[in-house]
């Protein structure tokens, strides 16, 4: 029940700001920002009275009642599908994540939305229970079901409030992520389809596809289905165009938004889903997906490196970091998943946080183009300041979130395939090249005389807030990532030996 | 021996003959009175298939069948010659190739 | 003592963060006193730790924390001292502690005095868990820590574009080594299962054998690491560019402690190098061909800084070449000579520079023996003891590692005259320095001389400078025993009398002019010869045109997104698609009713064709 | 024999066991069916290629009655007076009605005589002609006889309202959409052309 509340508390306090426009135009953002404070609270209080938390007992996956919680009640008995939601401690750092980012967004957007303020706190809202559903549901339909109710109000976002080039972005996202989803759709049902003719019933529960009966064949084109849906969102290479005019175009919460949850929830799907599902399959596939990962990881870096708007050099940013992600996955062992999700995470603190630099420089410049830009430092040092250490960090400063997770990917993925490190390692050398080349040309260098006559207001107080939020987060992340970690073990411990059991000739090279 | 019977076949050759005819006059005429005569055409053409199969089987269905066919029928022709009404007021012709502004 | 080891590293990282934090409201005076005292802190507890262990020689572990625990790989938050994190961290704490209070007065006029000094603690903190980390991953997180230092210190002034791009130089060329270097990590603990220093050490002799392949890949892997840190060719490029920072940051990063940290990693690992020789010769090689190289180039430059960069790195290329033979506590013995008179000479030319209006081109200076006594002293000290004349520090500790690598087997005699080349170098461009800066006409008159703030870590450097070499450093447990026979005598008396005549040619050549060099300089050869060597031998030039401008061009021919072009083909043709059938919709009835049944025909043509079945009843 | 008319199946088919005629059609007959048949042919040929409309509807009257005979014949007799009563009568009517209303006149035969030219039906006629055969192909290994026995309208009506009777709803609901349009489409018409005399008065 906690999980429908969660799920249920976001869509109503969107629905509750979107009428309390008709109060006052300033009352959406308090409402939003009551709700996804409220939500964090009510997960946290309910986290904390669960018995497991304290121990974290290592759950069977296919066994929901050793999960941190299940729901389940019929939908439609008819095809075997219900509402089953589960949590379990990845989806717990997920949803942990999504809320957090949730409350940085709307901060983040506080100021910058002058129209239908109430209707976009609620799409704000809305696409976040699609998130956090996606996280949670572990019905297939169920889950197919949120990821379409977060793509929408996504859409809305991008294609109401974006920037100048807004329409085209907004039906790419739309187009790319659609086409996706469908295609996973249909790999949903077939899979159901040959599950339902080995056993009979008709089912759409994860617990119960776990055991389904595949030839090796048809498992390999469902499970490139599934990868397909969610390396689009992830966004692997090639996959990853729709990112860049998404992310640029979009309003400065849904670039938080869209960069800090959305892109998690493809590498969620890809270990809940994509790998358990077709561990044979998948151990197949992992030799090209681990090359997209790592070809996604220098792409999306020398692509960065020749950008010159600031919003999409922090998006292809991201496509080099999620190509880390994607290496982690398909490295499939403790160390590179341990460092996907952290990667999940401290991606996601740390790009939220430069995009919304970028949002504040825009609302003040009114421009993202950096050559136009150069030395800002000079009036604005507090967002100086506050971007050189998400540049640090993002370029994987050991001592903050994102070394820990991309050592421990690269670490991983050094016991899999040595060559492949290798071109992932250039990608550290790459990084440090277009992320000091974003702090130059914004922040420092000659004071540039357009904007030396105007006043450029520093960060206020909510912004500094807001950074030290984050920046509190990657540093804990860099110098004590254990809880993290802790919450994940158990997870992906029997994730592992899930696949290991199916996998005989794994786990014998294993011992 | 109890004599002679007419042949299923016989029936549907002359069935096809008048929807063929129906179509030509559906293809060939500009004005949307005939069209719509043709489409009576065609229709009561298949109405006589029906029949005559039913007839075949000793069955009612074909009968009932003729009867949808007929209801169609007369729902068509009244909305149809309504929209001849409406055409011929707007356009100031009959002539379907007027009435083309359903280009793509 | 040994429990509070850990407030070394974090006095200076609290004085850091509180600066950061609080130094825009703080008095300029408080935030000299809370830079200067973090360090000085450091120092003495750094003092009192040398103290204790002078008396008990005891090796300390401390674990603060676990970093992070996935399965076996539980690297730590945790130190470890010995004789040689000693040395390290006197270094750095104390030559640390003089450039903070040289740095008081030096930058006394710059706005941006609080972020000066919050880098600079937070350089200390970073460089003393490089020291003193005891796995190789915190020694990670330290060596990439002083590394985003040294950038934010040498793009300190970041309204100039070049100190900007002079800082993404050094990071990034230092990066590169950094990558290799990591990947040498991720080989370690593959092979070993452990990141723990002396851990793998011991595990690695069980494992391998002297001269197994892996060991050697690994210990290149580091050496990269090293080469990339310590500016050692082929990643030197950056260390003459860095001094476009402030010049007590050259002196406390590019000269005596950031760039000799790849010097303390094959130092601490030397225990995986001697399994592999190859490895070490590598090493030795590479510091050897680099000494040289950079003196030469040392030679032709006019900027008082470049200079001393190049025989910085020159230096360091005698540091490697010790490493590089077996001579480990040579090795750490010349860097702790070389951090004392390095860092004298640099802070001498920063004074020169502070009291000169920012000049660094030094036949622009000249004279300044009498208007800058203190100054002109501790260069001539410090310029004695970098050509290493009998006495000096840097005398004993050169010395030293002549010595051991001319009874290297084989490779040693020509290691030996290649490093007697370049000391001869060394001796001959130093010298160079002082008689264009000190003696002759003076061409610039300096509008004050130091204060006592730049005169104090001066002279106490002065001292170090002169007498370093009568220290005994505190490194004989941690290094095997090297070395036994004395070579022959005439190698050392060689050895001596090569600074010296060094020093009489620059003499006759820069001050007396006995010797006139002017047709050798104006000779196409020679200007060509100068020209390269001005140049750091093309390099600079070889990289821009085959690695910086082929990604430059790279990133500019993808930035448009090619993989969109199979997207955009996909739209197109959809539109083309669209176009065509658009057409086919005239809108005029009989035109679909004759498609119509044109459709029907082939449909009911194709139903028949496809068997009995289909439209029999 | 009738009492459970809610197994419809089973009812019909006893029905039709009930009504059975006598069973063979007389020489007479036969001749009648081809008669008939030939009228319908020849009717609605014509029917489709006269330029006045009132012509062609009166041929196309005929051919309906000859085929309502032809039902007759082969035993349906209930469909034959449908087919004159709804077809031939109220739709035929409502045809004429619009005719009229339409006063096409002399002008309108020429229009139709020059859009007959044999370039416009040359086309269609093969395309026709070609789906003739393909009809003709198909319905070819068709072989039996009509039944003899003649399908009552009660038969016709309990299948109706048995098993049929969705099909009767969706009529219903068919007719009732074609009443509302009819009605919408000819008051709009009518109140234009008001409003148009109006206006220009």
């Amino acid at each position: 029940m906690v999980m429908i509340n969660l799920i249920l508390i976001l869509l109503v306090g969107g629905l509750l700001a979107m009428l309390s426009e008709r109060l006052d135009e300033n009352m959406p953002r308090k409402v939003a920002m009551a709700a996804v404070l409220f939500d964090l609270i009510y997960l946290i209080s309910s986290m904390l009275s669960l018995p497991e938390i304290a121990q974290l007992q290592a759950p069977i996956t296919n066994d929901p009642s050793t999960w941190l919680m299940h729901f389940k009640a019929n939908w439609i008995p008819a095809f075997g599908i219900s509402i089953e939601f589960a949590m379990d401690g990845i989806s717990l750092l997920m949803v942990l994540l999504t809320l957090i980012l949730g409350a940085v967004a709307i901060s983040a957007s506080w100021t910058d939305i002058v129209k239908r303020k109430g209707f976009f706190e609620a799409n704000l809202l809305w696409s976040l229970a699609g998130v956090l559903g996606v996280f949670l549901a572990l019905d297939l339909l169920l889950f197919f079901l949120f990821w379409e109710v977060m793509l929408i109000p996504m859409y809305f976002m991008i294609a109401i409030w974006g920037h100048e080039n807004r329409g085209y972005a907004a039906m790419k996202f739309f187009i790319f992520t659609q086409a996706s989803g469908l295609l996973m759709l249909v790999s949903i049902l077939v899979l159901s389809a040959i599950n339902q003719e080995t056993t009979g019933v008709w089912t759409f529960s994860y617990f119960d596809l776990l055991n389904t009966n595949i030839s090796e064949q048809a498992s390999y084109w469902i499970m490139l289905g599934f990868f397909i849906a969610f390396v689009v969102k992830l966004p692997g290479f090639p996959f990853h165009t729709w990112l860049p005019d998404a992310h640029t175009q979009a309003p400065t919460a849904g670039s938080v938004i869209l960069a800090g949850v959305l892109l998690k929830t493809g590498a969620y799907g890809l270990i809940r889903f994509a790998v358990p599902l077709f561990p044979q399959a998948a151990l197949d596939f992992s030799y090209p997906a681990m090359l997209l990962g790592a070809a996604g990881v220098v792409y999306g870096a020398v692509l960065a490196f020749g950008q010159a708007d600031f919003k999409r050099l922090i998006a292809y940013s991201s496509v080099s970091h999620m190509g880390f992600v994607l290496l982690g996955i398909y490295a499939w062992n403790e160390l590179a998943l341990q460092g996907a999700v952290m990667q999940m995470v401290a991606h996601g603190f740390s790009t939220a946080a430069l995009f919304m630099i970028a949002g504040s420089i825009q609302e003040r410049l009114h421009t993202r183009d950096m050559s136009q830009m150069s030395g800002l430092w000079h009036q604005m040092p507090r967002m100086g300041a506050v971007a050189m250490f998400f540049v640090v960090a993002s370029l994987g400063l050991p001592g903050l979130g994102n070394f820990v997770a991309e050592f421990l990917i690269l670490l991983g993925l050094f016991q899999v395939n040595v060559w492949i490190t290798v071109i992932a390692a250039t990608g550290l050398i790459t990084g440090a090249a277009y992320s000091l080349l974003l702090m130059q040309k914004s922040f420092q260098g000659e004071i540039n005389k357009k904007w030396a006559e105007s006043k450029l207001s520093d960060f206020g107080q909510r912004e500094m807030m807001t950074m030290a939020v984050m920046i509190i987060a990657l540093i804990f992340l860099g110098i004590y990532p254990q809880p993290v970690l802790n919450i994940a073990e158990p997870v992906l411990h029997s994730l592992l030996d899930l696949t290991a059991l199916a996998l005989p000739s794994i786990a014998e090279a294993k011992l | 021996m109890d004599g002679l019977d007419i042949p299923l076949n016989h029936i549907l050759f002359i069935s096809s003959l008048l929807f063929a005819i129906g179509m030509l006059g559906l293809m060939i005429r500009r004005n949307i009175i005939f069209i719509l005569m043709s489409l009576e055409v065609m229709l009561n053409s298949a109405a006589l298939a029906f029949v005559a199969a039913g007839a075949h089987w000793g069955q009612p269905d074909g009968q009932v069948v003729f009867m949808l066919i007929l209801t169609v029928a007369a729902a068509e022709v009244a909305v149809g010659l309504g929209l001849v009404l409406q055409v011929q007021k707007r356009f100031k012709t009959l002539d379907m190739d007027h009435a083309n502004r359903m280009q793509g | 003592m040994s429990k509070i080891i850990w407030l070394i590293p974090l006095m200076p990282f609290v004085g850091s963060i509180t600066l950061m934090l609080f130094g825009k409201n703080l008095r300029r005076s408080h935030i000299g006193y809370l830079g200067v005292s973090s360090v000085g802190i450091s120092a003495l507890l750094t003092a009192l730790l040398a103290i204790e262990f002078m008396q008990n020689q005891e090796v300390l572990e401390t674990l603060v924390w676990t970093w992070m625990q996935v399965g076996s790989f539980a690297p730590g938050i945790s130190f470890y001292f010995d004789g040689l994190t000693l040395v390290m961290m006197s270094v750095i704490t104390g030559v640390g502690f003089l450039i903070h209070l040289f740095s008081t007065e030096f930058m006394e006029e710059d706005p941006s005095y609080a972020r000066y000094f919050a880098y600079l603690n937070m350089f200390v903190a970073s460089m003393l868990i490089l020291v003193m980390a005891d796995n190789l991953l915190l020694l990670y997180l330290g060596w990439e820590g002083v590394g985003v230092c040294s950038y934010l210190l040498v793009g300190f002034w970041y309204q100039h574009s070049a100190n900007g791009h002079a800082a993404r130089k050094a990071f990034i060329v230092t990066r590169i080594g950094d990558t290799a270097m990591a990947l040498g990590l991720l080989l370690l603990f593959s092979h070993l299962g452990t990141l723990d220093i002396q851990v793998l050490m011991g595990k690695a002799s069980q494992v391998w054998e002297v001269g197994e392949n892996i060991p050697l890949i690994a210990c290149l892997l580091l050496v990269c690491g090293a080469v990339g840190k310590s500016a050692q060719l082929p990643l030197h490029t950056w260390l003459p560019d860095a001094m476009a920072g402030p010049t007590p940051v050259s002196a406390l990063i590019h000269a005596a402690t950031m760039v000799t940290a790849g010097v303390y990693l094959i130092a601490r690992t030397h225990g995986l190098f001697l399994l592999a020789p190859d490895a070490m010769i590598v090493v030795a090689i590479i510091g050897v061909v680099t000494s040289l190289m950079a003196a030469f180039t040392a030679l032709m430059q006019t900027d008082i800084k470049r200079i001393l960069a190049y025989s910085t790195i020159s230096q360091i290329g005698y540091m490697f070449l010790a490493l590089g033979v077996g001579a480990w506590s040579a090795g750490i013995f010349h860097l702790m000579t070389h951090a004392f008179f390095k860092a004298l000479l640099f802070l001498g030319s920063g004074a020169i520079i502070h009291c000169l209006h920012h000049e660094h081109n030094i036949f622009k200076m000249g004279g300044l023996r009498t208007r800058m006594p203190v100054t002109f002293w501790s260069f001539m000290i410090g310029s004695a003891a970098l050509a290493a004349l009998p006495m000096t520090s840097g005398f004993f500790s050169k010395d030293q590692i002549l010595l051991q690598a001319y009874q290297l087997p084989d490779l040693g005699p020509g290691l030996w005259m290649a490093g007697l080349l370049g000391a001869l170098l060394t001796a001959i461009y130093s010298f160079r320095l002082v008689f264009v800066v000190f003696f002759g006409e003076a061409n610039t008159e300096p509008d004050k001389d130091t204060e006592w703030r730049m005169a104090i870590p001066l002279s106490i450097l002065c001292f170090l400078a002169l007498v370093g070499g009568y220290f005994t450093i505190p490194v004989v447990d941690v290094f095997p025993v090297t070395g036994g026979s004395h070579p022959a005598h005439w190698v050392e008396y060689v050895s001596i009398s090569v600074p010296i005549v060094g020093l009489v040619i620059a003499y006759f050549v820069f001050l007396n002019r006995r010797i006139n060099i002017e047709t050798l300089t104006t000779s196409s050869f020679g200007r060509g010869l100068g020209n390269l060597w001005l140049s750091g031998w093309g390099i600079d030039w070889l990289y821009d045109r085959l690695f910086v401008r082929p990604y430059y061009r790279l990133a500019n021919l993808l930035k448009s997104e090619p993989v969109d072009v199979i997207y955009n083909a996909i739209v197109e043709l959809n539109q083309l698609l669209n176009l065509w059938l658009s057409k086919s919709q005239t809108g005029r009835l009989r035109w679909y009713l004759v498609s119509m049944v044109a459709g029907l025909i082939i449909l009911i043509s194709l139903a028949s064709n496809l068997g009995p079945g289909v439209l029999q009843w | 024999m009738r009492k459970d008319p809610l197994i419809p199946g089973v009812y019909c088919h006893d029905l039709i066991q009930f009504n059975n005629r006598s069973g063979v059609l007389s020489m007479l007959e036969i001749v009648f069916f081809y008669i008939a048949s030939l009228v319908a042919l020849i009717a609605t040929v014509m029917a489709m290629t006269r330029a006045n409309a009132i012509h062609a509807l009166i041929y196309l009257i005929v051919s309906l009655l000859a085929v309502a005979v032809i039902f007759f014949l082969i035993g349906a007799p209930f469909a034959a007076a449908l087919e004159i009563v709804i077809y031939a009568g109220a739709i035929m009517v409502l045809f004429v009605f619009v005719i009229m209303m339409l006063n096409l006149g002399e002008k309108g035969d020429k229009q139709e005589r020059q859009w007959l030219s044999p370039s416009v039906w040359v086309g269609p006629a093969l395309l026709s002609i070609v789906l003739l055969a393909e009809l003709l192909f198909i319905i070819s290994d068709v072989n039996g006889p009509v039944s003899t026995s003649s399908v009552s309208p009660k038969a016709v009506g309990l299948s109706l309202f048995g098993p049929y009777v969705l099909a009767v709803e969706i009529s219903a609901m068919l007719l009732l959409a074609g009443l509302v349009g009819s009605f919408h489409l000819g008051r709009r018409y009518l109140e234009r052309d008001y409003g148009d005399e109006r206006g220009k008065e």
